[in-house]
Formats: structure tokens, C-alpha cells, sequence
């Protein structure tokens, strides 16, 4: 395939414009910009799928890139030398994968929102935000440099902001839309502090040049507030990682998220955009690694999941608990980063992005069924559901998928992604004690994951309708292309086999199939040895690849073993695996035993823990101890205090002082205009030119006859002159 | 330098006689004393003939029109009525010279003299006959036109001075007509110059010849449509109908000399009859061979040595045959302008302009243009010489 | 005697007469009529001194050229006076001494 | 003898002429005595043997250009009695006043004075013996126009063509929205 403009800026043109020509048109011919952010978004899939089926099926091999650069601005003319941004495109074997999900997921979740916002007020606006919201993080993945990232990484932040709040009339929505930007932001300025510290010592902020540069060694030896700059640098970025994924300690924002609509839930807070975090991480791996915080980012990862997963055990609200979830699992791929599971994390992106957009697109289709007639309000409250999946079957197998994906049931994605990342941690923690608080957080939270999430199916879907009223007036599923059609699609996806390449385990082969580990082959750690001499081309130019060759890759994953290493891998693997089976049933069990067969009765845990279930239920007390203990004990008398040192000492002697200084020159001034300029400057040229033109007046008076007569004495004067 | 009358005359035998008696008696070289009164003889009798022929042009109008309208004319004075416009002189001349009380005197006074002299100075070099022609003036064509433009002052000033609405706007309308035509026909004439190879009345007429075919109003197409042109730009600038506008009886009563009595009157009908008839002249001389006489019966050559008959008789008897050729030619035509203005109906004002300036000056321009196209491209020659020559090419000849 | 004198003496006073009527006049017609005066007398010049000095015919030329620009010069000339009596309803010359109306 | 005649009663029409203009009262006279003075000028071209200049005098002066002052003098004289017009000056200008005459006269005096210096040197130069006969004109002129002066002469055919549009352009009357 031909890596031309052509064939790579249609997927970020597609949302655009229709976003743009959205913005005009939505609010007068509604359906029709609904239609072209549908169809902007399927041109878009289209042209992903073709570099996704080019790089996956096509080229297969783990070194293919294309790189294409255009200068953004260049301030030598103006006499800075070692000012130029460059901006460009940037595909591997991760992008097109990542185009790929975003791609697929916003496509089929637009489809999903014609159902989901039908007849709503702002039906519109929503797919307005959408479109803008699709192109940020198409624009994300397809960057090659920092800057462009954290440009695309705030136009998201903004979308995440207005769909929070596309609520505004309820007071909630709005202050979760205030609370998750200035949350954001905290991890952005960090973020931003370390696109200034790579920028000056690489000179560039695109991914090729710093991996250059670590190969270079450039980062050694400097030192930024104390840390070695690569450590600086690696925890500043992390600490975008964290504010956008929501990890531990600013994982408040992501609860309150919940407020926006369920699609946009789906897309943009379980699927993509917490995600893009976890991707910038995954991007900038080799620096984290060489700044030595990979065990920080372990920890990080375990707490957060961990901890999530502890508070979604009381939570109520279904998208509460999926809310948690998310948080929970990001904490997973935070983990995989940290212990080095590289390849692991990003397919627990993948997946879980694919599963966590189901379940939300679930939750928001049980969401939108159930009707409260008193309150006109829909219902997310578990405890007034129940029995559910005879009213709605499809949304029920999908859900049910998808639940058993998340839980770690073998043959299903997260079985085979999650439990990687736990074998890797259990593989770390063989090797390295500080590892094994991680490895035992994340099997913890793997019972946990697997008991609240079948303990919200039980709540749901069966068992006797608690809220008989609500249910009578529930209506029976039937199967719509909008509403079903999305969620079978992903719930397809869910299976382990599309990752993993075989879908029993490599047990059972099926005839005429070919397994390929495809996803553990091409993904790899970025070796940054091989960027010294990587190429870039052109931006308008055309990369078929022809001129470079590439090797077919195979897959090995023992290649950076010695065979005594690998067999320890290996046995350490298994160990996971079927820790992680039994983990998972585990869960199941306790969930079953306590919700559906009603034997263990979760009200005697309650009171056995109360001190921690009130914990629980208030999140740890973390919001409280954000707004009434940072803002209200330290900030607040700070800014006080900040408040009366301007007024009192800046104001009264600076500025009033000034001021004073400056009357009494203005006095002098003033005297100088009116009297020097004004009276005999200004006035004497008026008077002078008044007293010529007194003159001048009586020659120019329009009268040709008198013109004519002085042409005449003129003349005569000449021509007395002359002869 | 030009020919003269007097350049004729000082050919023959008895004219020199009359010098040398003249200049021994008188004592002097008596040349210019006998140039000067010839001249004046030769005026004298030009303009009473010609004053005579406008007489009797109000005699032919009035008769030819009584005869269009079934009617029988004057006919008491005279036989046949045609002593009629001497009482009718007479009349003129017993008549009240009325000035208006608020008229501009000296302009009322000026004005048809300024109309008669225009007219009577054209009769300078209108050829009458190649001897019999006062002068045959180098710039003839042009002269004449000059001379002919003073009788739009003359009827303007007539309009003006009379104080009066009726002739205010009749002369106003005259001098407009007349300087709008004046670019149609100056420009008809411009071609009929082109053939003639130069302004002077003599060469235009000596390059025509005595019959029709040799004539220049059938020397080529483009010249049919020069003299239809140059008739209907006569015809206005004139002032006949149906262009007659500045006189027009029955919107302005008589127009520019409606408060014009007796002879002031006389004068201004006595110019218009003459210039209808020098104008008429004009057409004949540039259109329909001038005063040249059919087989050359006019050439003193032909009637001195081949008839037999005396020098003198022979180039009187040429000159009288001439004469007579380009008087009947007019006369004809003069027929023609009677016809015309009792068979039309008259133009409106505004229909008058449009004929001139969207019609009328184009298609002399473009005629113009042929003209010369024809001159440049066959040389000069008409087309019964083309025709013939084609044929005779076509017979075998050479 | 017919000299090239008697002809400057004509064009001379033909001359003055136009500046005089030029100056004197008030009306916009009548100094037009001075112009008028002031051109011939040049032109009678031209063919005065092609007469008497040399016989080229250039001064014929240049004569006719003055008659043409005359003609010229009347017609914008008038058309221009009759305008200006349009809109102010008087040809008094020193009505006309503002640029604007 | 009878050129001595032309040339002096053409040069006492000429002279008389325009001293008529300068001193006659009224507009319409002071015209019909420029018409007699540029008759006469075209009599001093003919006794100057300048015969096609004198029809082209006669042509472009007498059928032309006095006929068309002649209009603008009816055309703005106008036939109603209001002697002021709406501004309040007078329609009918003055042919001028003893002020404007003495200053007139003067310019002139000053004039004479100059011009008089130059001619002094032409009378004073020994006149050409023998003068050329008279002899037509028109052939020489026409080849003059087309070869020599031909830029000249189609300058001078814009210039008319320019003239004749501007002219028309100018007067005609505009439609005043009311």
C-alpha cells in the first residue's frame, strides 16, 4: 500500500469536517449532520482499517514505520537558530493498531448515540462534540512529536469537559465537568513541564529523536530539581499519564465523569481517551525506563487498581461501578507498564477498550430502557433493577460477555491480556522483592474485579424484579440496528482469540486456520538503538516502504532469554494462569453465593466492617481530603495571605506611589503642551498659514480673468526679458 | 491659375480686338479694366438669369402642384399664367416693409441679405457650361460648400431677430437641419470627389461623359446609393419638403420668416428657389454628367472642322449645347423636388434627426469607404467598362 | 505695397482685439468669441510668413491644424457654457469661481 | 491692383470686424461681427494664395462654429424676462463696464507694447524680391497631411472624434431626481 496523504489524512478529515460543516448546519438539519458525523466517522474507519489490514496482514514486521514531517514553524529567519518545530505523522505496528480500536469503537458508539440521544434536547451538539472529540484522538495517535500529542491531548480534555457537562442544567453535571478539567489539568502542567525538559536537551519533541537521544545517551549526566533529568522528564510525563488516566492520586475525576451521557462515557471515559494516557506512557516507555521509575509506576498502577476495585465493591449506581472498573483496569495496564509487561499493556488497552465500551454501551442501553414515570428520570440505581434479562436478552449476552472478559474467564480478551500483566508482575516479583507488593495488589483486585462485576450482573439481570412497577414498564428488546448492532459487534471482539491468535488456548486447532501470535509479535518494546538511523520523509511525499526492507517477524517471545530464564518465565506464566482461573471463579462464586443463591447475606459484611464500608462508600475520603484539606486548609489561607500582601503593600506603596510620581510629571507635562506646544506651535502655524492664505486668496479667486490677465504680465515680462 | 469666363472670352478673336482699341484709346493697358467689367457683365447676367429662374421656379412649383392636385394654377397673367411671378414681384416690392416693434434691427436688416449672398456667391462655380462659367475654381466643390453653410446663419439670424416664438424656433430648427445634413452630403460628395480625381467642378464633370452609362451615378452600385444620399441631404438642407420643417406652415405658421414682409421676404423665397436650383445643378454636375452633350456633339473641334462651321459660331454654338444639357438635366430634376415635396408628407423633428445621424451619415460614411474600395481595387473604372471587358475577354478578345 | 508687415499688423490687432474682448467681456460666450480672434490672427500669422519667408506649406498645415483645434475648442467649449447655465442659470464668468457647484 | 483691393478691403472686413466685437454692447451683434471678421481673414488667406485654408475657414467657421455659438447665445440667453436667476445674479452677463474695458485696455496697451518690439525687427528686414506666383494648393496640403504630418493629422482626427463625444456627453441634459 501507498502511504500517501491521501490514504492517511481522510481519517483525521472525516470527523473534522464534519465537525466543521456540523458546527453550521447541525442545529437546523439535525439528521443530516448526524448522518455526516456518521459517515465522516465510517470514512475514517475505512481508511484505518486499510493501514490497520496493510501493517498487521500486509507487512508484518515489527520494525515497519512510516514517518512523514513537515516544518510547523521555523524562527531562524527571525534569528533564533535552534527554534523549529516539526510536525508530522508517526504509524507503527501500535498506531494502526490503536487507529484501528479508536476508529472502530467511535464508529460503532456514534451509532449507538443515534439511539442513545434520539429525542434529546441537544441531540445535535452531542455529535458536534463527538466529531471534534474523534478527531483529537485520531490527531493523538497519528503524531509523531510530544507537542502535537499534548495539543490533541487538551482539544480531548475539552471535549471530556463539555460532554460532562452537556448536562449543564443539573448542578451536579456541571461542577463533575469543573472538577474533571481542573483535575486534568494538574497532571497537564506536569506533562507540559516535561515537554520543556525534553525539548531543551533533545532540541525536539518528536518520538524518533528522543529515542535517539536515549541511545545516544544524551539524557546522562543532567540533572533537573535535584533528579537526573530522565528521571525528571519520565515522572512529568507520568504525571500526565496520571491526571488523564485517572491513577492514583487523581482518580477522583473519573466517578464523577459518569455524569455525561452513556455513550459519551463509553467512548471517551472507558475506551479512548483515559487510554491515551496509558498510550503516552507506552510511547515514552524506553525514557520511564531509563529514568528508573518503572517500580514507582508499578506501584502506582497496583494501588490504583487495587483501590478502585475496593470502592466499586459498595457502589450502587451501575455506572459507578463500571466507572470504578475503568480506574481499576487502567491501574492494570499502569502495572503492566511498571513491570515491564509491554506488550501485555497495550493488549489490555485494546481489549479493554473493546469491553469497557460494551459495557457501558450495555449499561446505557439497560439505562435507557428503564423509565421512572414519577421522577421522568431514567434509572441507574442496581437495587431498583432485577431480572432484567428476560425484558432484554440481547443487551443480557452481551453484558454477560463482556463480564466474563473482564473477570478473567478464559477464552475471553482479558483472560488473556490481564492475566499476562499478572504473570509478568509475578514474573518481577520472582526476581525483585520490591515487586511483590504490586504482583498480590493486582491478584487481590483480580478477585475483587471478578466479584463486583458478576455481583452487578446478579443485581441486574437476575434474580425477582425488585422495583415491580419500574419493570412492568419496561419493554421487551427487539433487535435494532442501532441499539444491538453495536453492542453484538463488540461483544464479538470479546473473545481472547482475536488477540491471541488461537481461540482455545492452542488446545483445540481449527482446520484450515492459521494461529499467529500477531499481536504479541508486532507490538514491541521501541528498541531505540534501531531510531539512530530511522528515516522520515516528506509530508506530501509517497512511502511505499520499497525502499527499505523489512523482515517478516517471528514469533519469539524467549528472544531476549537464555533458556534457563525462559523456562523460569514459562513455569512462573502457568503459575498466573491458573491463579488467575482460580481467582476468577473465586469471584464468581462469592458473587453467586451472596446475590443470586442469597446464602451469604452481604448486609453481616457490612456491619463487620462498617468503619471500612463508610471508607468505601466516601472513596476513601479523598475528595474530602482534596477540598477541605488542600483547598480550603492550605490554598485558601495562601492566597489570603497572597490577597493582602497586593492590597496592602503592592497596591498602596507600589501603584499608588507610582501614580503619584506620575501626576506630578504629567503636571509639567501638561504646562509644556499647553503652553510651548499649543499656544505657539500649533496656534502660530495656524496663524501663519491663516496670514498666507490671507495673501494667496487674492491671487487664487477663481476668476479666470484675472489669471489670464496675470498670465499676461508674466508673459510680457518674458518676452521683454528675452528679445 | 483657374479658368474663368474671362480666360474663354480673351480666347477669341474679337475680345483681343476690343483690348488693343480699348488700350490705345484709354492710354493704358486696358487687360484688367476689360477683365474687371467682363466679369461684371458675366455676374450681372448670371444673377438676373438666375433671379429669373427662382421667379419662374414659384411659377413651376404653383403650376406643377396645380396639376398634381387637379387644379389649374395661375393662369391670368400671361399665357398660361407665367407672367405671374413678375406681378407677384411687383407686389413684393409695393408691399409695407413691416420691422417689429422688439426685433434686433441691424440683424433683422442683415439677415436675408446674409441668405441671398450665400446663395448667389455658389453660382461662382457652378458649371453651366466649360466656357460659360464664371470661374471653374480650383476648390470648387469645397468653396461651395463654404459659401452655401453662410445661408444657415443668414435663416438662424432671420429665426432670431424677428422676436418672435414662431421663428425663433423655425430658425432654430433651419440651422440645425442644415449643419446636421451638411456631414451626409459633404460626405457623398467626398466620394464623387474621389472619382473625379479633384474639387474642381471641370475635372469632376470632364471624367464623366454625355451618356448615361458614362455618368457617375452609374459608375458603380456604390455610387447609385452616394447620389441617393446626397438628393435626400439636398432636399434638407433646403429646407423642401419633406423635410421643410423651419417653414413649416402648420405648426410654426411660416417659420424663420414669418415676420419677414415684401422684399426681406422676397429675398429669403428667391434664395431658396435659387439654392434648390444650384443645388440640383450640383447633383447633376457630380451625378449625371454635368453639362456634357451625348457623342460629343459640344466639342468645337468636331462642329469647326467636320460640320464646317466658323471658329467663333462653332465654340458659342458648343458652349450654348452645353448649356442646355446641364439646364434640362436640372430642370428635370428641378421637376423631381416639386414632385417630392407634393407627394410626401412631412418628417417630425425628431424623425428628421434620426434619418440624418443613425441612417443617413453612416451609410455615406461606409459608401465613402466603397468608393474608394472601388477606386483603389479596379482602378478607377466603371463597371459597364468592367462588364464589357469581362465579356470581351469571355468572346476572346483582349 | 503688399508686404509681410501689412498681414503682421492685421494678425496684430486682430490680436489685441481678442485679449481686449477677453479681458473686457464678462460673458462666457463672448470671451470664447476673443478666443476665437486670438486663434485667427495666429493663423493668419502662420500663412503670412509661408507666403512671404518660405514656401513650404507648412505654415498651411499648421494653420489648418489651429482651425481644427478651434472647432474642437468651441464645441467642448459651448458645451461646457451650456451645462454651466444648466445648473446655475447664468453665463457670468465670475459666476464661475468655485470648483463645486 | 485687384489683389491691392482684395487685401484691403478683406483686411478693413477683418480689422473692422473685430473691433466691432470688442466694442459692440451686444452679445448677438458682437457674434455676426465676428462671422464678418473671419470672412475677411478667409479673404487675406486667399490674397495670401492660400486657397483651400480659405474654404476650410469658411467651411469650419461660418457653417460651424459661429452657427454654434449662435445656439449657445439663444440657448442660454433664454426668452423670459427674469433678468436674475436663482441665485440671484444676473443671467444676461454685461459685456463688460468701464472698469473692466480700462483694464482690458491696458492689458492690450502692454501687449501692443511687446508685440510692437518684435515686429520692429521683422519691418526693418529687406522684403523678398519677387514673390511666388499663385498656384493651388490643395494637392501639396493633401500630400503634406499623409506623409510629413500624418501622426498630426490622425491626432488631431482623436482629438475631434473626442471632442464631438465630450461635447455631446457634457450638454446633454441629465434627468434631475425630483
Amino acid at each position: 500500500m501507498e502511504y500517501t496523504l491521501g490514504s492517511i489524512l481522510p481519517i483525521l478529515l472525516g470527523p473534522f469536517l464534519a465537525f466543521v460543516v456540523n458546527i453550521f448546519i447541525v442545529k437546523k438539519w439535525t439528521k443530516l449532520g448526524v448522518f455526516l458525523s456518521c459517515f465522516g466517522m465510517f470514512v475514517s474507519l475505512f481508511y484505518s482499517f486499510r493501514i490497520f489490514k496493510d501493517f498487521v496482514f500486509g507487512k508484518y514486521s515489527t520494525g515497519y514505520y512510516v514517518h512523514k514531517v513537515f516544518p510547523w514553524f521555523d524562527l531562524k529567519a527571525a534569528g533564533v537558530s535552534n527554534f523549529a518545530v516539526d510536525m508530522g505523522i508517526y504509524l507503527d505496528n501500535m498506531s494502526a493498531v490503536m487507529l484501528f480500536m479508536v476508529a472502530g469503537c467511535a464508529f460503532l458508539i456514534h451509532i449507538f448515540s443515534t439511539y442513545y440521544m434520539a429525542g434529546d434536547a441537544r441531540y445535535g451538539r452531542f455529535f458536534v462534540y463527538l466529531s471534534l472529540f474523534t478527531t483529537g484522538m485520531l490527531g493523538l495517535v497519528l503524531s509523531d512529536n510530544l507537542l502535537s500529542v499534548f495539543i490533541f491531548w487538551e482539544l480531548m480534555g475539552f471535549c471530556s469537559y463539555s460532554l460532562i457537562g452537556f448536562y449543564y442544567e443539573k448542578e451536579g453535571a456541571g461542577n463533575a465537568s469543573m472538577k474533571a478539567f481542573m483535575t486534568t489539568r494538574i497532571g497537564d502542567v506536569f506533562f507540559l513541564v516535561g515537554i520543556l525538559a525534553i525539548w531543551t536537551t533533545v532540541g525536539s519533541v518528536r518520538f524518533v529523536d528522543i529515542y535517539a537521544a536515549i541511545a545516544d545517551g544524551s539524557f546522562n549526566g543532567l540533572y533537573a530539581v535535584g533528579l537526573p533529568l530522565a528521571t525528571f522528564a519520565a515522572l512529568s510525563v507520568f504525571m500526565g499519564t496520571i491526571g488523564k488516566s485517572a491513577q492514583f492520586p487523581l482518580q477522583v475525576w473519573l466517578p464523577d465523569a459518569m455524569w455525561g451521557p452513556t455513550p459519551c462515557s463509553a467512548l471517551i471515559h472507558a475506551a479512548t481517551m483515559v487510554a491515551a494516557g496509558v498510550y503516552l506512557s507506552l510511547r515514552m516507555y524506553p525514557l520511564m525506563e531509563l529514568g528508573g521509575i518503572t517500580t514507582f509506576i508499578a506501584y502506582i498502577g497496583a494501588i490504583t487498581a487495587f483501590g478502585a476495585a475496593t470502592i466499586a465493591l459498595v457502589q450502587t449506581d451501575i455506572k459507578a461501578v463500571l466507572a470504578y472498573s475503568t480506574i481499576s483496569q487502567l491501574g492494570y495496564m499502569v502495572l503492566g507498564i511498571g513491570v515491564g509487561a509491554y506488550n501485555a499493556a497495550f493488549m489490555h488497552l485494546i481489549t479493554h477498550a473493546v469491553f469497557k465500551a460494551c459495557l457501558f454501551l450495555a449499561a446505557g442501553s439497560v439505562i435507557h430502557s428503564l423509565h421512572d414515570h414519577h421522577t421522568h428520570g431514567h434509572v441507574q440505581e442496581m437495587p431498583r433493577m432485577g431480572g432484567l434479562r428476560k425484558k432484554m436478552p440481547l443487551t443480557f449476552i452481551a453484558m454477560l460477555c463482556c463480564t466474563f472478559a473482564i473477570a478473567g474467564f478464559p477464552l475471553f480478551s482479558g483472560f488473556v491480556s490481564k492475566d499476562r500483566i499478572l504473570g509478568d508482575a509475578l514474573v518481577m516479583a520472582t526476581q525483585s522483592k520490591a515487586y511483590w507488593i504490586p504482583a498480590f495488589l493486582g491478584f487481590t483486585a483480580a478477585l475483587l474485579t471478578a466479584f463486583y462485576m458478576f455481583r452487578m450482573m446478579f443485581l441486574t439481570f437476575f434474580g425477582e424484579p425488585r422495583d415491580k412497577d419500574l419493570y412492568d414498564h419496561t419493554h421487551v428488546e427487539k433487535l435494532s440496528w442501532n441499539r444491538n448492532l453495536p453492542l453484538l459487534i463488540l461483544t464479538v471482539f470479546t473473545l481472547g482469540g482475536w488477540y491471541s491468535g488461537h481461540f482455545f488456548g492452542g488446545w483445540v486447532k481449527i482446520p484450515g486456520v492459521e494461529h499467529k501470535e500477531w499481536f504479541a509479535t508486532l507490538i514491541e518494546k521501541p528498541r531505540v538503538e534501531n531510531f539512530k538511523a530511522y528515516k522520515s520523509l516528506p509530508f506530501g511525499s509517497v512511502d511505499t516502504g520499497a525502499d527499505r526492507v523489512f523482515e517478516e517477524s517471528q514469533f519469539n517471545p524467549d528472544k531476549y532469554f537464555t533458556e534457563k530464564e525462559a523456562h523460569h518465565v514459562h513455569l512462573v506464566h502457568a503459575i498466573g494462569a491458573w491463579a488467575s482461573i482460580a481467582i476468577a471463579l473465586a469471584g464468581w462464586f462469592i458473587a453467586f453465593m451472596m446475590y443470586s443463591r442469597g446464602a451469604w447475606n452481604p448486609g453481616r459484611w457490612v456491619n463487620a466492617f462498617s468503619g471500612w464500608y463508610r471508607a468505601l462508600q466516601n472513596k476513601y475520603y479523598f475528595d474530602d481530603l482534596y477540598v477541605k484539606g488542600i483547598l480550603q486548609k492550605g490554598l485558601l489561607p495562601f492566597n489570603n495571605l497572597l490577597s493582602r500582601f497586593d492590597m496592602g503593600v503592592f497596591d498602596r506603596y507600589a501603584v499608588d506611589g507610582w501614580e503619584a510620581v506620575n501626576r506630578f510629571f504629567y503636571r509639567i507635562a501638561k504646562w509644556v503642551d499647553d503652553v510651548i506646544v499649543d499656544s505657539v506651535g500649533v496656534d502660530g502655524t495656524g496663524a501663519s498659514v491663516r496670514f498666507f492664505n490671507v495673501i494667496l486668496r487674492t491671487f487664487q479667486n477663481g476668476k479666470i480673468q484675472f489669471y489670464f490677465i496675470i498670465f499676461l504680465v508674466v508673459m510680457v515680462g518674458y518676452i521683454w526679458k528675452l528679445v | 491659375m483657374n479658368e474663368t469666363v474671362v480666360t474663354f472670352f480673351s480666347g477669341s478673336h474679337p475680345y483681343q480686338v476690343v483690348t488693343e482699341l480699348l488700350t490705345r484709346y484709354l492710354g493704358f493697358n486696358a487687360t484688367g479694366l476689360l477683365t474687371v467689367v467682363t466679369f461684371f457683365v458675366a455676374c450681372f447676367v448670371i444673377v438676373n438669369v438666375m433671379a429669373l429662374v427662382g421667379g419662374l421656379g414659384t411659377y413651376a412649383e404653383r403650376k406643377i402642384s396645380a396639376d398634381m392636385q387637379m387644379r389649374q394654377g395661375p393662369n391670368r397673367v400671361g399665357p398660361f399664367g407665367i407672367l405671374q411671378f413678375l406681378a407677384d414681384g411687383v407686389k413684393m416690392i409695393m408691399k409695407e416693409d413691416i420691422v417689429p416693434k422688439d426685433s434686433d434691427k441691424m440683424i433683422f436688416f442683415i439677415a436675408p441679405i446674409l441668405c441671398m449672398a450665400g446663395v448667389f456667391a455658389t453660382l461662382a462655380v457652378l458649371p453651366f457650361s466649360s466656357g460659360f462659367t464664371l470661374t471653374h475654381l480650383n476648390i470648387g466643390v469645397f468653396y461651395l460648400l463654404g459659401v452655401s453653410s453662410v445661408v444657415g446663419v443668414g435663416i438662424f439670424l432671420g429665426g432670431y431677430s424677428s422676436n418672435s416664438k414662431w421663428s425663433m424656433i423655425g430658425g432654430m430648427r433651419g440651422a440645425s437641419q442644415i449643419i446636421s445634413y451638411e456631414v451626409p452630403v459633404t460626405l457623398s460628395i467626398i466620394a464623387m470627389v474621389l472619382l473625379g480625381g479633384g474639387l474642381n467642378f471641370k475635372d469632376i464633370v470632364g471624367a464623366q461623359g454625355g451618356l448615361p452609362h458614362q455618368w457617375f451615378i452609374f459608375h458603380n452600385p456604390f455610387t447609385v446609393i452616394s447620389f441617393i444620399v446626397f438628393f435626400i441631404g439636398a432636399l434638407a438642407e433646403t429646407n423642401r419638403a419633406p423635410f421643410d420643417l423651419p417653414e413649416a406652415e402648420s405648426e410654426l405658421v411660416s417659420g424663420y420668416h414669418t415676420e419677414f414682409t415684401g422684399m426681406r421676404f422676397a429675398f429669403f423665397a428667391l434664395a431658396e428657389y435659387v439654392e434648390v436650383f444650384v443645388l440640383c445643378g450640383v447633383a447633376v454636375a457630380l451625378y449625371l454628367g454635368g453639362y456634357q452633350v451625348p457623342f460629343e456633339l459640344s466639342d468645337t473641334f468636331l462642329l469647326h472642322n467636320k460640320i464646317g462651321l466658323p471658329l467663333g459660331p462653332a465654340r458659342i454654338l458648343g458652349q450654348l449645347l452645353e448649356v442646355g444639357g446641364f439646364v434640362s438635366k436640372t430642370c428635370a430634376l428641378y421637376y423631381v423636388v416639386i414632385w417630392i415635396r407634393w407627394t410626401l408628407p412631412r418628417l417630425r423633428v425628431d424623425q428628421l434627426m434620426t434619418l440624418c445621424w443613425k441612417y443617413l451619415t453612416p451609410i455615406a460614411l461606409i459608401n465613402l469607404v466603397g468608393v474608394a474600395f472601388w477606386v483603389y481595387y479596379f482602378d478607377g473604372e466603371s463597371m459597364w467598362n468592367l462588364i464589357f471587358k469581362s465579356g470581351a475577354a469571355a468572346a476572346g478578345g483582349h | 505695397m503688399i508686404t509681410l508687415s501689412s498681414y503682421l499688423a492685421i494678425s496684430f490687432l486682430l490680436f489685441v482685439c481678442g485679449i481686449a474682448v477677453m479681458i473686457a467681456r464678462k460673458n462666457i460666450i463672448a470671451i470664447l468669441l476673443g478666443v476665437e480672434l486670438i486663434l485667427n490672427s495666429c493663423a493668419i500669422n502662420f500663412v503670412a510668413y509661408t507666403r512671404f519667408v518660405n514656401n513650404n506649406l507648412d505654415g498651411h498645415i499648421m494653420s489648418l491644424f489651429i482651425i481644427i483645434i478651434a472647432a474642437a475648442e468651441a464645441a467642448v467649449g459651448l458645451a461646457i457654457v451650456i451645462r454651466f447655465f444648466q445648473i446655475r442659470e447664468s453665463i457670468h464668468i465670475d459666476d464661475a469661481t468655485q470648483l463645486l457647484q | 491692383m485687384f489683389d491691392n483691393f482684395l487685401f484691403i478691403s478683406s483686411a478693413a472686413l477683418t480689422v473692422c470686424g473685430a473691433l466691432a466685437v470688442v466694442l459692440s454692447p451686444n452679445l448677438m451683434h458682437a457674434c455676426t461681427y465676428l462671422l464678418t471678421s473671419l470672412i475677411g481673414v478667409s479673404g487675406l488667406y486667399v490674397t495670401l494664395s492660400a486657397d483651400f485654408l480659405a474654404a476650410t475657414q469658411l467651411v469650419v467657421y461660418v457653417g460651424g462654429v459661429v452657427i454654434l455659438m449662435l445656439f449657445a447665445i439663444m440657448l442660454t440667453g433664454g426668452n423670459d424676462n427674469k433678468s436674475v436667476n436663482k441665485f440671484g445674479i444676473e443671467k444676461i452677463a454685461p459685456m463688460g463696464n468701464i472698469k473692466t474695458f480700462t483694464l482690458a485696455g491696458l492689458s492690450a496697451l502692454l501687449m501692443a507694447l511687446v508685440i510692437s518690439k518684435i515686429i520692429v525687427n521683422v519691418t526693418k528686414a529687406v522684403p523678398k524680391g519677387e514673390l511666388p506666383p499663385f498656384s493651388s494648393t490643395v494637392e501639396k496640403i493633401g500630400e503634406l497631411l499623409i506623409t510629413d504630418h500624418v501622426l498630426a493629422f490622425e491626432i488631431s482626427s482623436v482629438l475631434l472624434l473626442g471632442a464631438l463625444i465630450g461635447a455631446a456627453l457634457i450638454a446633454r441634459p441629465r434627468k434631475i431626481e425630483s
